[in-house]
């Protein structure tokens, strides 16, 4: 641990540099109510389409290993999905399909081990991402001592300490303020870390959303909350749910910076990301939202009757990574080929998962009082 | 006799107390448009409208208190938790609003509103979506607390909480949704809360249980029954109040007595029953009671795990024999 | 109860008119991340000795009346205090002493009877505002049955269902959603009534707060949040527990329109909540800051460390019921001897009311089991 | 030893771990510039600095939820809740967060955290700020709770909490604030969490009895010793794990059982021990355990109602008296 040194974590009066100004910013202790008051906010825009690798400061194999990266994830979900036709997994699976732009875009910008992540159920992603192996997600779902979490958590409970990967997390938005919680460490260990926490839109109508953007404003904490929104919260649309449904306008309430990502282009997350870590290393905190889609249903029970067919397949032109396939084949960072032949890697990374989560054996029963409490000799009732 | 799935049951009494109150509605996250989470409410919106059957935000906090603001302003709120799990976001607004406003207001603010929705363990979901949240709430004053254990009790008891002037806790089954039962066809089906159901009689033991291990101590009495024993099996339906009377009648004729629970141990309905039944009946236990319950720890998600967590109705069977010194 | 027809309380997509607009302002679903986004909104103002009583409607009668009912409060907390000193009053006991014309101010834009108001627990203002008697308020102070809450609630929690007082609460920020849902009632039954949540700046820091305007503004709610600003919760001032002070910006994550008001001035407050009592009554939801100031500790065994003499000092100068004397003698409404008369009046009505509350009853013991359970008969634990 | 009000032996035992260990910080509403609201942590600003001792906006969710991260990121943070009550609207980060993370993460994360603040009931400030928690805490596997009666057990058993590597919940007392006691000054006073405390021997009735209610114990059995009879006093003083193995034992020697407990009494602790009792000295046990608790009402305001909720002295002697036989 990094020596501790005393800097204030809670602020006094307004030491802060303002995000947002209103036009007729009045002191409120003591202050006249002025007789207009307006304010007008910028956010930062990164739109599909802007950048490109060389703006991200990304080398051609990066890329490669970004698209890998991507496909594993897609690969490995659907093989998940065919497992759980097969009942080898149980219990709720989420699938990432179309997001993997976010969970790569930010790995790619962020120093794995250093920095942390942490995350909804729909983790699958995120997981791989940050480069746990899919040996240890596939055999978390299928239940078994191989599994990240030894098969105590299954598919909504990745974690990964050495990768900073915080859960995998049941309770919508309540993993927010574990997230912002993970930020306060960093500044106050002087760690250099950063804690980025993802939610789904759903998320943002929980008040625990509300309560950890604000303690991160007012301590000023190397964090970024991030919404990844993909329109729906099970069958409920944002427009369903929400008054304000841009939600970089959200920042406001807190006094920090917000942005608009295109989830859909993993460079514009990518550099979005790039740009919001060096704020949070700065201990500036930023509010994200990051506008995608989720391909399939909710969860595996989903009859999804809330889209139509046709906006469903109008998004699959938006897809990820066929976007980023055509990104490299335009710029011949490498042929057809060579991208088959990346994706016939991959199938077997994932089929050999399979097997190593075939293989991996159930926890012993005794094991079920393990990781309850530090000591082995709590005395448990029975 | 009608056969009907639990849901089903729900269904029913939630749309013929609609029928008869306008002031009730149905409040909850995916309740209309998606037809509920678990298809209880299938039908409802297009049958009361979205006036009525209303979809909300993930607000737990937010819609339960908008419910109890309802309440006391005339109306007769059902607010559906997807699952009882997700209402430890709002357990402030069931704990310290519904609970107390009637008392803290001397009287002045009634808050009849019924919460419902799944509770207890599902299978392979991990340590955030199995809880069982009876022991909880049922220790608070102002609240009633139900826990069906059948489509018929589903039924009738469901619709005696939405007449309640008092709030409801009203915890169903994730795993007993699909479950199909008779249910009373009478015209207006209603059960009184507060009173037990002797589901089986008996005289060598007394079984109870609630919720889904009421079928545990179903199956446990029959395999007695096989060897020549006879056990009672009591559902009390409801926790709060809980018809302790029921429970030490039948405990004055067996002497002996075993509680399934699918609840973790500690401080739990399990621990609540020994005390008022030690109370009552000291004179007449023969037998310490037994309890059998989910294992002290969290819900784990592996299969084998998440099994031998629950309680094991071998393990309920072998406290029987126990209690009753047969083996 | 008023006939019951058929109207959507939930919405479906966009149907709402929008409060705030961002001007590049694209639809979520589909729509393309715009390359610049910003956002311009406009707030009301209700600037101090901007708003005459004729502004307002009033009448100098209605304005003697106001007069009258702030010094109400003022004398009443005054003499509660001494009887907290005497022990005859116990627990907490918040006085509002600076925050009257918030409380009149509002009692006067309303329909008491038809309207409904929810307040935390520093309420004795607002329950006497909206017409609860002296006698009642104290005796619920002195634990006794003649107490508006039978003695059972106590300093924080006045109810009165006849004056449309739904309390007094204790928990910060937890009666919020509950005032929202007292204006989805009165939505519901078509009673024409509006209800307005009144909260202290502390509250602001709860998620409650932020699932309660989300709510409001999604089903389009009479409803008005209001945020007392008195610039302290205990000894927190706001700038030690904001990102963002200006809570009226807090309308933008909300879409509802916003307002900051002179709570020093009765008038700029009865003005504010007539305009936004008309929005309420249209299905307009809003929130409003009203800037305030209390002269006394948090409750009665507050240090006050937390604020200079200089700062209490200052502040006295805006005293609302000085402001509203000199507003009265300057427009010859009466004289100062009438004045006199009113506090003597007014004086003699609170010191009945100690000795009402004296000579009322204590419950019973028995009363203890009463109104727990509407029924007479629930089976209590002994 | 030295004579330390309770406030002072948790301010003690805080600045000696803090002083001990710099990942340990206290966090809450108003702990730092106001001292606490009740003055538990008097100059510890002044001593450790803004970066250690850290006031919060009112948003218990948001804090207890950064504590469980901070934990989980290597810190170990003590979260003052301002009393226990205020606790309900972050609840779920204490049940599903903080008690679990551990298990779901197959142990690769812990969360070493200690919540700590006034439970239970201090007089005339009704019903939502009198709550016992205890019973509702103590069913969560995972968590471990803590209520000392007195300043030395508030001492040794906090700086224990502290250095627990699992989430404690540490339950002290407005009303006990300013009480005076003797305070071991042993160079690093520890306390062992999950240790009752046989606060006095006897061998006709066992009184057992935890935080305030510890004294009610202690008053009747100087009654009872008055008149000839002989009561051991246990105080468990963790309430999770409870040492069941002690109270046991004196039960074993005294057959009989009086529990003394402040809560509301269904599924309470009174009924957790009970169970225990029963299932472990059931052939020892003379006459049934007998409970005085708070009433089973919300707590109310007017002077002479909250005086009568309260577990009374009088209940409680005559208790004893009626489990001895002697009435
Ligand atoms: C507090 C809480 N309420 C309800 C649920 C049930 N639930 C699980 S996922 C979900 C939808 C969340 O949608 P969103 O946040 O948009 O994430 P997405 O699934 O789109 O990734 C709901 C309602 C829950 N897990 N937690
Ligand atoms: C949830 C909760 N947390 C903490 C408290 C303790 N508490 C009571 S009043 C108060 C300050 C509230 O300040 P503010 O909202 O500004 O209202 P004001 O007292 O200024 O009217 C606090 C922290 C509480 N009652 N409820
Ligand atoms: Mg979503
Ligand atoms: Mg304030």
């Amino acid at each position: 641990m990094a020596k501790l040194t005393r800097k204030p974590a809670t602020k006094k009066a307004p030491a802060k540099k303002r995000a947002t100004k209103s036009q007729a910013d009045s002191d409120a202790q003591g202050g006249v109510i002025p007789d207009k008051l307006s304010l007008t906010v910028d956010f930062a825009t990164y739109p599909a389409g802007k950048y490109s690798h060389t703006d991200c400061d990304l080398s051609e194999d990066q890329v490669l290993g970004m698209y890998r990266n991507m496909l594993l994830q897609r690969r490995f979900e659907e093989r998940a999905a065919q497992m759980y036709g097969k009942q080898k997994i149980a219990g709720f699976l989420h699938l990432y399909i179309g997001q993997e732009a976010i969970s790569t875009g930010t790995a790619t910008a962020i120093n794995i081990g250093q920095d942390s992540v942490i995350t909804a159920y729909r983790d699958h992603g995120h997981g791989l991402a940050l480069g746990m192996s899919p040996n240890e997600g596939m055999a978390e779902m299928f239940g078994k001592v191989g599994g990240c979490s030894r098969g105590k958590g299954g598919s909504m409970h990745f974690f990964s300490k050495e990768k900073g990967l915080f859960g995998g997390h049941g309770i919508v938005g309540a993993h927010v303020p574990v997230g912002v919680g993970i930020a306060f460490g960093h500044k106050y260990k002087e760690s250099g870390g950063v804690a980025i926490a993802f939610y789904g839109d759903g998320a943002v109508g929980q008040g625990a959303i509300h309560e950890a953007a604000n303690l991160m404003s007012v301590y000023e904490l190397p964090a970024i909350l991030v919404v990844e929104n993909n329109q729906y919260a099970m069958g409920t649309s944002i427009h369903r749910a929400f008054g304000q449904t841009e939600f970089s306008h959200h920042s406001v309430a807190y006094d920090v910076k917000g942005a608009v990502v295109d989830g859909m282009d993993v460079f514009a997350v990518c550099k979005a990301m790039q740009d919001h870590v060096a704020l949070a290393r700065e201990n500036k905190p930023t509010m994200m939202e990051i506008r995608t889609y989720r391909y399939r249903g909710h969860s595996m029970s989903d009859p999804q009757k809330y889209r139509t067919k046709e906006e469903l397949e109008s998004k699959k032109n938006e897809d990820p990574i066929i976007r980023l396939k055509a990104y490299i084949l335009e710029n011949k960072i490498t042929n057809d080929d060579a991208l088959d032949a990346i994706d016939d890697d991959v199938k077997k990374e994932v089929m050999a998962s399979v097997e190593f989560a075939e293989n991996s054996p159930a926890p012993e029963l005794s094991e079920i009082y393990d990781n309850v409490y530090d000591e082995a000799d709590y005395p448990y009732l029975s | 006799m009608a056969i009907l799935q639990y849901r089903e049951a729900l269904r029913a009494a939630m749309t013929e107390e609609m029928e008869r109150d306008e002031r009730v509605f149905l409040m909850g996250e995916e309740v209309a448009e998606y037809n509920g989470a678990y298809k209880v409410s299938e039908g409802m919106l297009e049958k009361f409208g979205p006036k009525r059957i209303i979809d909300t935000p993930i607000s737990e906090n937010g819609f339960c208190g908008l419910g109890v603001g309802a309440a006391m302003n005339g109306l007769r709120p059902i607010i559906e938790f997807m699952t009882f799990n997700f209402s430890f976001v709002a357990i402030d607004q069931i704990i310290n609003n519904a609970a107390k406003i009637r008392y803290m207001s001397g009287g002045q603010f009634k808050v009849p509103i019924v919460f419902r929705g799944a509770n207890g363990a599902a299978g392979q979901l991990a340590a955030t979506h199995n809880t069982s949240t009876e022991s909880i709430y049922s220790t608070v004053p102002g609240l009633k607390v139900i826990t069906p254990s059948n489509p018929d009790d589903a039924k009738g008891l469901l619709k005696s909480a939405i007449r309640d002037d008092n709030p409801v806790l009203f915890m169903e089954s994730e795993v007993m949704f699909g479950m199909k039962g008779e249910v009373s066809d009478a015209e207006d089906y209603i059960i009184p809360i507060g009173k037990a159901r002797i589901a089986r009689e008996g005289t060598d033991v007394t079984i109870v249980a609630h919720s889904k291990s009421y079928w545990i101590a179903m199956k446990v009495a029959e395999r007695l029954e096989y060897e020549g024993y006879s056990a009672e099996v009591i559902d009390p339906r409801t926790i709060r109040p809980l018809d302790i009377d029921t429970i030490v009648e039948s405990i004055k004729k067996t002497n002996r007595c075993v509680i399934i629970d699918e609840s973790n141990p500690f401080a739990s309905i399990s621990s609540e029953m020994t005390y008022q039944i030690q109370e009552r009946a000291f004179d007449h236990l023969d037998a310490p009671i037994v309890r059998i319950t989910a294992k002290d720890v969290p819900a784990p998600y592996a299969k084998n795990l998440i099994e031998y967590y629950m309680p094991q109705e071998e393990d309920a069977y072998q406290a029987c024999k126990r209690v009753m010194y047969v083996q």
